[in-house]
């Protein structure tokens, strides 16, 4: 029945490369593109709305909309409270520093240091069990306070999904990676209602489709191939 | 007035407003220990008493500002609609209480003018909102009673734009625009400078000689001599001595009446 | 550090437009706030001056709650809240469920809060008017529903208006935390516009000017509106003739009564 | 050493209390009672800093000095005009951007972190507020007793100090309280620059379990901070009442 | 008072306090208009005049309370550190203007104690402050001052339990304890109740009978007669008339002054 209506479909808007505001309202990004395709397929009216990222979650339970696709990574935690589609985006989380602020993960339990991420994310959770007690940890509303942050030196490492990092180190010089990818298994997914089967299903079949025939690697190529 | 007059046939003329035996205290301290007033119609009756005494309270009594404990009050044979004795006492109909208090005029000591109405406006709020009358009527009342009262050129003012001897006349004439039965004044001159009492008291012995029946807790000897048919002493909550201006004045009968009198006279 | 002025215009990269609309989003919040508040606060006062403890009690209850808890937190409450507790009880009697969208939800916390404040400022407004202003009406025989509607509330307009004023005032800047569930008022438009543009400061203190602009503004109107409230009050001039002369209200009640300065 | 201190109080706290806490409280509450000293902490301090300005400010907005008079003013209505998330904004991604080279490392010392930002930012707030209710109160002392202060020899600044603050204060003792209680609310907003106070804390739990319930518990020990703030000037208020 | 009189060595006995010749206006409207007073030392003077003469203006010139547009102000010899003329008068030297404060003891009409203090904390404030006596010094003369203006025993009472009589005893000892040259009393004892103006005017009498200078305005004729050395009577802002008691209470010469004593006595 949603299909008739249109569907809602949450992101945060301050999420570069998958979704960010731009200078006229509009939001733009991977997820955008990747959601144009799939809404495409499945021949329906799809909306964006922008929702900030603590509240995305419960917005979705509550029916504010019908679909999350904000860089969303699969986790039990969430599975808890929503379903999600089967991956479209692997990811992986790396950590970034200023340069010669360290050489390896190691450095990150260093006394002094403070790291920063995104509040309620993979890397959030990441930090806090591996790195333990020993790290102050900063945590902000949006990913792109992290790296104002990590800019402005208030903290030496930022700990994020390696797509975005890569996206805000391009153009700018003295910061490096540290340490390799940090594979953790992680998927983003779509986002839904645990009840709305009907749907689910309807975006793993849309899914399946652009990624077979080639839509979804174009998209990818967008945003990914060249930086990467 | 002939309606009127017509109106109160079959009411004896002692019983036109009748309070009966009267008590009423505020906690443990009484203030009106059975006090009883008959006022026939036309009569003028001050009422005269120390600080105290229980002069406002016995009037605000009369149209239930405050509820006495025992006694009774009838206008023109109709009782006031009381049910209970002492604490319990309640009102039993507000519809026929509201009817009444329309018919006892009420004039206060500080006026009470409403302050965010002009002059027109006080008079005419009674007249349209209680008495249902049409605006355009309640107007031209209104008209004839600032006139009468000599505040027509200030129709438009607000209170606070008027001197105290004004304020007065206009709560008077707002009370007037009732057509009340009874007239009650509770001191209407002692929050006025010295200067304006005179004014108010010209329009309140027009009042009475016209016939109007009144009653008036006053502090001016001079009115209450002048233009009282009977003078009531009160004293500590009971009638002390009451009489004819000149029996009252000339020759009181109690220590208390006499002390009084020596002092403010 | 020098920036593109290009970026505060109206051109494709210019956030002048986003600002203007963020800027009328932030007055929209506060001004439907306000009125939802008012009508709250009407409901909280008259049960706080009801005759039964146990009317009273909810609402007092309710301030007390209001008063010591942070306002950025009532908005996520009612915003994360309001809409379960909503569609629970619309699922309970067999409706559908609602969709609260951001708005209304920004408008739903700030009046909650401001329903409390308004309250307050109402029941001291109550108490203010004389009692010899209500007894004139009882002895002129108006009903106790006429003596409200035409004497006391008329009233009340007077004494309260300082106390709404100020709420106002706090209103306006509270409107900001509409930002943290997103919606995009101006103080939210300007955190986008300067983590993209990446010159933050410019647009954070373009939206100081702007609040600050809203202020002053706001503030000459109320004090407008407060004289005139005043002019029935102005003692011995000649009617029509009054003049509207702001009163001198000391400035330090730009804060409100009681309500935040978020 | 704050860290510390907070978990040497709170850890045993929490494990003597999590059998009777609600599971949602007792899940976190270690992070609560973080959050808890961490908005006490900030509160005094700021409240401390706040008066200090204030006290100087309202002096300065009745001195003879126009100078200082409007500088003053200026510094008030700029803060009681703006909403503080503004500030708290303008202060940490706006100043703050220009980062430890921009700003030298002395200013660094301030603008560095989340913590002292806020704090900076809560004083300077609190004090234009508090300083109009200061003056406030000044104005409306009775004029003789600044009169029998100079009468007497006495300096403007000594009178202003010894007679006429003392008995302005208390006079807005029940004011300035109030004004205590707005700033532990405005507090909460040190969340938003990534500071662990106990909105921050929150946060971060509702975060994990999205249990509107985290929410509720914040509330609740915000109130009882309210309360306390209130209790506290309450009898101070008695105490220094006169007469 | 050895030690003063040494201090005041080389100046003339006319010249103690002398002020040459004020004017002070309020707006358009001229207060005082040319008044010149010189007192001597040990000299008691009583200022006596009709409400809004400027009595209180002229002593509130003296100690620069008010700043005068025109005339000076000199004790002991030493001018009030003014400059410049009519309204860009100004003062000059915020430090000397204090020091001479300190030595032009001035008790207010309404007392005006310092409320946050004890009686004792408000005696020793000004010492301590103003002399920088260390506070053991301050602590015994206000001892001594205390118990002679009869307040000892209330010496940890705040100055809202004390009557008025005892609270302006109580301003008296703080002006006492800055060991002033000169006294200036405005209408100490008009704020009083009339039971309690005895207990204020034996203490003045008493401080003119040790040879204290003061300068008192006053309504209380009986003190002025009985206690001055000289009468000024102030008429709308200039000198009227002056002379010893005798003279002006006995044969008056200007008829202001003696409808003015006609009235008050
Ligand atoms: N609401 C009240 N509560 C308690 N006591 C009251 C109240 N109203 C009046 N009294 C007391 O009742 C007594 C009589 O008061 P009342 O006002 O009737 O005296 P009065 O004769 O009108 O005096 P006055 O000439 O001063 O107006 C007084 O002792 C007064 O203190
Ligand atoms: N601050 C002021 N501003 C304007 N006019 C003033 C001021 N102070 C005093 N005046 C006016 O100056 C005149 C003299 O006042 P002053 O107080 O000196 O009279 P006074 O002789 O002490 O009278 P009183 O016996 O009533 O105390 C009065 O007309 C008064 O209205
Ligand atoms: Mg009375
Ligand atoms: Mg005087």
């Amino acid at each position: 029945s949603k299909s008739d209506t249109g569907i809602k479909i949450a992101t945060e808007g301050a999420y570069p490369p998958f979704n960010s505001k731009n200078a006229d309202g509009t939001i733009s990004g991977f997820d955008i593109d990747v959601q144009e395709a799939l809404c495409a397929e499945m021949k329906v009216k799809c909306t964006v709305v922008a929702q900030d990222w603590d509240g995305i979650i419960p917005g979705l339970v509550q029916k504010k909309y019908d679909a999350i696709m904000s860089g969303m990574s699969i986790t039990d935690e969430r599975k808890a409270t929503i379903a999600f589609s089967d991956p479209y985006f692997d990811n992986s989380l790396i950590t970034v520093g200023k340069v010669g602020a360290g050489k390896s993960l190691d450095d990150l339990k260093k006394p002094g240091v403070v790291i920063g991420a995104q509040r309620s994310t993979v890397a959030s959770k990441w930090i806090e069990d591996n790195i333990g007690a020993k790290a102050k940890v900063n945590l902000y509303d949006t990913q792109t306070a992290a790296y104002d942050d990590l800019a402005a030196g208030r903290v030496q490492f930022v700990v994020a999904d390696l797509a975005t990092v890569i996206d805000w180190m391009k153009g700018k010089t003295g910061f490096e990676l540290v340490g390799d990818k940090i594979d953790l298994n992680d998927h983003f997914g779509v986002g839904l209602r645990q009840e709305d089967t009907e749907l689910l299903g309807k975006f793993n079949t849309a899914l399946k489709t652009i990624k077979e025939n080639g839509t979804y690697q174009k998209i990818y190529d967008k945003y990914f191939t060249a930086a990467m | 007035m002939a309606a009127t007059k017509a109106k109160t046939k079959g009411v004896e003329k002692s019983d036109f407003l009748a309070v009966t035996d009267l008590y009423k205290s505020y906690g443990p301290v009484e203030v009106i220990k059975g006090v009883s007033v008959n006022a026939k119609e036309h009569e003028v009756i001050s009422l005269i008493g120390a600080s105290g005494s229980g002069k406002s309270t016995f009037l605000r009594c009369i149209n239930l500002l405050e509820i006495p404990e025992y006694g009774e009050i009838s206008l023109e044979g109709v009782k006031m609609p009381l049910e209970g004795e002492g604490s319990k006492r309640q009102i039993t109909d507000q519809n026929k209480l509201r009817a009444m208090r329309a018919r006892l005029g009420f004039v206060f000591q500080n006026f009470n003018l409403w302050s965010h109405m002009t002059v027109l406006e006080n008079i005419i709020e009674g007249p349209i909102r209680v008495l249902k009358l049409p605006k355009k009527e309640a107007e031209a009342r209104a008209e004839s009673l600032m006139e009468r009262v000599g505040i027509a050129e200030r129709r438009n003012y607000y209170p606070s734009q008027l001197s105290g001897g004004q304020q007065q006349r206009v709560a008077i004439a707002r009370t007037l625009a009732m057509e009340p039965r009874v007239m009650l004044f509770d001191e209407p001159t002692s929050a006025l400078d010295p200067e304006l009492v005179g004014e108010v008291l010209k329009v309140m012995k027009d009042l009475a000689m016209e016939g109007r029946t009144m009653l008036v807790v006053t502090h001016e000897m001079g009115f209450a001599r002048e233009v009282s048919d009977r003078v009531i002493f009160l004293h500590k909550g009971q009638i002390g001595e009451q009489g004819t201006p000149s029996e009252i004045f000339g020759k009181p009968q109690t220590e208390a009446c006499k002390k009084f009198l020596q002092r403010v006279l | 550090m020098g920036f593109d002025l290009s970026i505060l215009g109206f051109g494709a990269q210019g956030w002048g437009l986003q600002i203007l609309v963020g800027t009328a989003v932030t007055v929209a919040v506060a001004i439907c706030s306000l009125l939802v508040g008012m009508l709250i606060g009407a409901v909280l006062v008259a049960m706080k001056l009801s005759r039964y403890r146990l009317v009273r009690l909810p609402a007092k209850l309710y301030t007390i709650f209001i008063r010591g808890t942070p306002e950025f937190l009532v908005i996520l409450l009612v915003y994360f809240g309001s809409e379960s507790i909503i569609n629970a009880i619309l699922g309970s009697i067999g409706l559908g469920r609602i969709d609260l969208p951001k708005f209304p939800a920004a408008v739903a916390g700030l009046s909650a809060i401001y329903g409390a404040y308004v309250s307050e400022v109402l029941r001291g407004a109550y108490l203010a008017v004389p009692k010899g202003q209500m007894e004139a009406a009882a002895a002129t025989g108006l009903s106790p529903f006429t003596s409200l509607v035409r004497i006391r509330i008329p009233q009340i307009w007077r004494y309260a208006l300082p106390g709404l004023g100020n709420l106002w005032l706090s209103m306006l800047k509270d409107s900001s935390l509409a930002a943290v569930i997103a919606l995009d008022e101006l103080l939210r438009v300007s955190k986008l516009a300067g983590e993209l543009t990446q010159h933050p400061l410019v647009f954070y203190s373009l939206a100081g000017l702007i609040y600050l602009g809203i202020t002053a503004l706001s503030d000459i109107g109320r004090r407008r509106l407060e004289a005139k409230a005043q002019l029935a009050y102005q003692t011995k001039a000649a009617p029509g003739k009054v003049e509207i002369k702001p009163k001198k209200t000391p400035k330090s009640d730009l804060r409100a009564t009681g309500a935040s300065h978020v | 050493m704050f860290d510390l201190m907070s978990q040497w109080i709170s850890a045993p706290i929490c494990g003597l209390a999590s059998p009777i806490l609600p599971s949602v409280f007792a899940n976190s509450c270690v992070r609560y009672f973080d959050g808890f000293w961490q908005t006490i902490i900030l509160l005094i301090l700021s409240v401390s800093a706040g008066f200090v300005l204030a006290m100087a400010t309202a002096l300065a907005r009745l001195s003879q000095r126009k100078f200082l008079a409007n500088v003053a003013a200026v510094y008030s209505y700029v803060f009681r005009g703006t909403p503080l998330l503004v500030q708290l904004f303008i202060a940490y991604y706006g100043i703050g951007s220009f980062g430890e080279e921009g700003l030298g490392s002395l200013l660094w010392l301030i603008f560095g972190n989340g913590w002292t930002v806020g704090l900076i930012i809560l004083s300077l707030n609190t004090g234009a507020y508090s300083a109009e209710i200061i003056r406030g109160a000044v104005v409306n002392l009775p004029p003789g007793q600044m009169e029998a202060a100079k009468a007497s020899g006495m300096s403007w600044l000594l009178a202003m100090y010894r007679i006429i603050l003392p008995q302005a204060f208390r006079y807005c003792l029940p004011a300035y309280a109030n004004e205590v209680v707005l700033l532990m609310k405005g507090s909460a907003l040190v969340s938003t620059i990534a500071v662990m106070d106990l909105m921050g804390q929150t946060r971060t739990i509702y975060a994990r379990s999205y249990q509107l319930e985290v929410y509720v518990n914040a509330a609740i020990m915000y109130l009882v901070i309210a309360g306390l703030i209130t209790w506290l000037f309450r009898s101070l208020e008695k105490r220094l009442k006169v007469g």
